[in-house]
């Protein structure tokens, strides 16, 4: 099957419009993808036909939501290649996944004498939530650099590794900003090699939407995702983690549905993933992902990754060639995802994006809650432009044009 | 309503048989419950040559749970453990929607197999059959008392 | 204007089904209230239109979907007499809304020689996270039992307030079992005259739907919100505060947007409310949120209570009457809203639930997320038959045949 | 676009008046940054008789801060603090819509008057401005330095 684009857009009500006469060109799905027909009328289902809650009732629309519920999950699961659905948790979105494994993890496990490991090419969602955990436990925060060539300094890291104390590594699959795809099983053997007892956590928001991901194969314990960026909806996203793991852990939030028994002398914790999940969970927005896995599948992943891996190399080849761009981030298509940041020399990114959007051009600027990656960079902040299954070649004019007119414009 | 109710399972529900609180010489009480629905069973085993040899039950719930754990304790009797391990076994596939292998065996236990059609239920009727293999799990394991919680 | 159930009906289309023939009459809006058409479409502007991520973007649909998201904040806060829109975080529901001030602030703040004072008529989502703090942290967890009248019990508050430790009062505004409306100023009052310090927390969920609220004029330090029980999306919920406790409090949930500087030394935390929204928010579901203030608004909340107040006298009444019906919870029409619990002789819950759906009537049963209150009672499961503005007096005949037909199948 | 970039904007952009890395004789230095844009402003004062006498910024960022905080020192320089603060309000209002009541004293300051329309901008266009504000009332309270974060 060819990937044809003019008819995946039709899917996608946002891309119909017009921006002042002009195409939208939507260039941001890093931050948020578009969401297609599908996905919204999965969600209509719920909303008019079996709005009601689920887990807890003996009628039948309530019986039927639950029961497309718990599919959704096990829909998750088969999509990233989780061996089982009850190693899937709802989560509002990815930021919370990875706060999960931080409270009933880190927190309850690690202290003085123990290090967790992350990098400075993370997210803040896989950054802050261990830096507020060293701080109030004590643990160290070990941070991995990053080479000139946009990749993780692997000798660096096995230095970190070295004395043993790393008992956690989160890592994120691939980056937002520079668009890097982390060679993650090699990393996590580095891990492994040092402490075989490591615990890995694999912030996957930017790879699950884009690449085939089989959590199976790479062995982590926990892998985080979110929603929105993956056709989804706003409100979901989802901790995979390998069951046994849970088994372990204590919950978080804690309230209705994850526990078996209350009274003021005790309280039996559910088994997960209901453990994790306190009170009315996102009904509609599981709805909602269920679909958003099925359109991907549709599509086919390896299909989306080599439309992507064309197309990324169109779009970085064209900035690398323009007057007065700079491209932050891997050129070759191999090692690389969709999103891709750049300044234009005199050009702040503010600047850059508001004459973009006079183009009916969106792109993201700003530092992509990627600070210390930014401090790296030595820049305050970048343009971003990301791609996705409704971007095709036709979006790059846009782009170079207003880049070219912003140039012109700023110039001093 | 009808494929869920049927004759049989009311008349288990209103005359439940092997009914009691107490078991002469019993070797293995376990209590089960079902927090979600509120149903409470104790079961209670006596073991003689390694076969069934006392089986009651007493406890609260719905009809389909009280129901089918008297209809368990019938077809439970007598048995060899191993075979009544494989009885409830044979209970659990039909409960998931397989049909059963032994409906003989699980004489009035058959009667249940519309349940598998209302998910929620279907806790219901496993209740006295996921007692029975762990009463007798225990008795092997050579432990007298067992304790279970089952999750929604 | 009178209350037009008629019209007001047709705005929900799940009520437009009918089961087995019969049309379906919803009685379970306690666990979770029916959608109308306008928060659905409120939804679809979001999603159809300005379907980009809020808070960063410089180009117009990010900036129109961030001015909506920042408007639904305002229009909440509005709606339950919020002096200030920065006084309100979006949760995902009530629940998180109350482990969000367990861990901020009574983990952070209360130890042993501490106590926090809840009642036995909580649910689930108002009484775990404390005793899970309690757990933790050597705080006391002290508990007011329940009275005869399905009151709680002034006297052994009172007792339970005497040594001054109580520095942290969580109360239920309306119980989701019992229908009881609390008198929130007395209580409140009589823990502030024990310690004029002790902080207070109310669980809104079953409040908020049904009654005018307004948090100034209760002056409660933190009053919690669900939307999925007040004609809103599911997903959605909200934490409303007086800004002065957000500005004490560390962040729960760490990650992206709650942040201003992170480094390896050093992160400084946003300002309230976003200092406690970690991640991508619920968008869409924000969107939905404020087209439902306004449906309610339109409604008017003194006509939905009076418009309940009524349905429930009568349905309390027609109960009582009915043969083998025990009610649980005040008669008193001005002490109680719309959530009945109910038992039938000889009929369990479960077997009630199954017969009702045959009829058509959704309603619940279980324990209701409130184990402890079921002790109390001395019930293992209760049916529950709650009540909302689409709701009227011909739901009634339908509750009432399916409760005989139970009660006439299932004699022994 | 072009509500947003005026031609008077753009010239103090390229051409920015009291820029400066220093300040001989300086009284207080504030430092305000803007993360979500990653606009960067050093702020600095320096007061003889009630008035201010030299006004210098510099930093980076995106046009519109850095074209306002040009016209503001242009604007502000020579003037008494209290009603250098009163300018600062008059122009704060103007950002959210309400027209100048001093047009002429905020000189090319009333060409940023369309900016109002694009809220992400509004605060690239008052850094300037909270800056010289928060520099006057640094001053006053005896201190001669200070640094401020904006959130978004
Ligand atoms: C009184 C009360 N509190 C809290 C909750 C929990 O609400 P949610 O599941 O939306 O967090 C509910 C609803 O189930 C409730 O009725
Ligand atoms: C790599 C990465 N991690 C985490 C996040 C946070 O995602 P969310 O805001 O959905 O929690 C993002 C997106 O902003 C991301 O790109």
């Amino acid at each position: 099957m060819t990937f044809d684009v003019a008819t995946i857009r039709k899917q996608y009500p946002t891309l119909q419009q017009e921006v002042d006469g002009r195409r939208l060109v939507y260039l941001d799905s890093a931050a948020s993808s578009q969401t297609p027909e599908a996905v919204l009328d999965a969600m209509d289902v719920y909303y008019r036909r079996l709005r009601a809650n689920v887990e807890r009732g003996v009628y039948r629309l309530s019986e039927e939501a639950t029961g497309r519920y718990e599919a959704a999950r096990a829909r998750l699961a088969r999509f990233v290649g989780a061996p089982s659905p009850d190693g899937v948790v709802f989560t509002r979105n990815v930021t919370e996944a990875i706060n999960l494994v931080a409270y009933s993890w880190v927190r309850r496990r690690l202290g003085p004498g123990d290090a967790v490991l992350t990098t400075a090419m993370e997210h803040h969602a896989n950054f802050v939530p261990w830096w507020h955990a060293a701080q109030d436990t004590g643990v160290e925060l070990r941070i991995v650099p990053v080479r000139e060539d946009f990749h993780l300094d692997v000798e660096a890291m096995e230095a970190l590794l070295a004395d043993g104390k790393v008992r956690f590594l989160a890592l994120g699959h691939v980056s937002n900003v520079l668009g890097t795809i982390n060679p993650l099983r090699e990393l996590i053997a580095l891990a492994r090699a040092a402490n075989p007892e490591v615990v890995v956590l694999v912030d996957g928001a930017q790879a699950v939407p884009h690449l085939p991901v089989d959590v199976a194969a790479l062995d982590v314990d926990f892998y985080g995702i979110t929603g929105h960026k993956m056709l989804g909806p706003t409100g979901i996203g989802a901790l995979i983690a390998k069951p046994e793991r849970l088994e372990q852990m204590p919950p978080f939030l804690t309230g209705g549905s994850m526990i078996l028994d209350v009274s003021a002398e005790q309280v039996v914790w559910n088994h997960p993933p209901h453990r994790f999940e306190a009170g009315t969970p996102m009904i509609a927005e599981a709805f909602g992902l269920h679909a958003a896995c099925d359109v991907l599948d549709e599509l086919g992943m390896h299909e989306v990754r080599a439309h992507e891996r064309g197309l990324v190399a169109t779009f970085v080849d064209a900035l690398v060639a323009a007057d007065g761009v700079t491209v932050y981030g891997p050129t070759d298509p191999d090692q690389r995802s969709g999103a891709i940041s750049f300044a234009v020399d005199g050009v702040h990114p503010h600047d850059l994006g508001a004459m973009l959007d006079s183009y009916g051009v969106c792109i993201r600027v700003g530092h992509h809650c990627a600070k210390p990656l930014m401090r790296w960079l030595g820049v305050n902040a970048t343009a971003r432009a990301s791609l996705y299954v409704y971007n095709d070649v036709d979006d790059l004019a846009p782009l170079l044009e207003g880049i070219e007119a912003a140039r012109r414009f700023f110039a001093r | 309503m009808d494929d869920l109710y049927q004759e049989i399972i009311l008349d288990h529900y209103r005359r439940p048989k092997n009914r009691a609180p107490q078991l002469d010489g019993e070797d293995v009480h376990v209590h089960h419950s079902n927090p979600l629905c509120g149903d409470e069973l104790d079961l209670r085993l006596r073991v003689r040559d390694g076969r069934i040899d006392g089986l009651v039950f007493d406890g609260e719930g719905c009809s389909i749970s009280q129901a089918s754990a008297s209809a368990m304790t019938d077809a439970g009797l007598d048995r060899d453990l191993d075979d009544a391990l494989a009885l409830a076994e044979d209970f659990r596939q039909l409960m998931h929607g397989t049909p059963a292998t032994r409906p003989d065996d699980l004489r009035d236990g058959v009667v249940f197999e519309g349940v598998a059609r209302f998910p929620v239920r279907v806790k219901c009727a496993l209740l006295g059959w996921m007692a029975v293999r762990d009463a007798i799990e225990t008795y092997l394991a050579g432990a007298s008392d067992h304790a279970v919680t089952y999750d929604d």
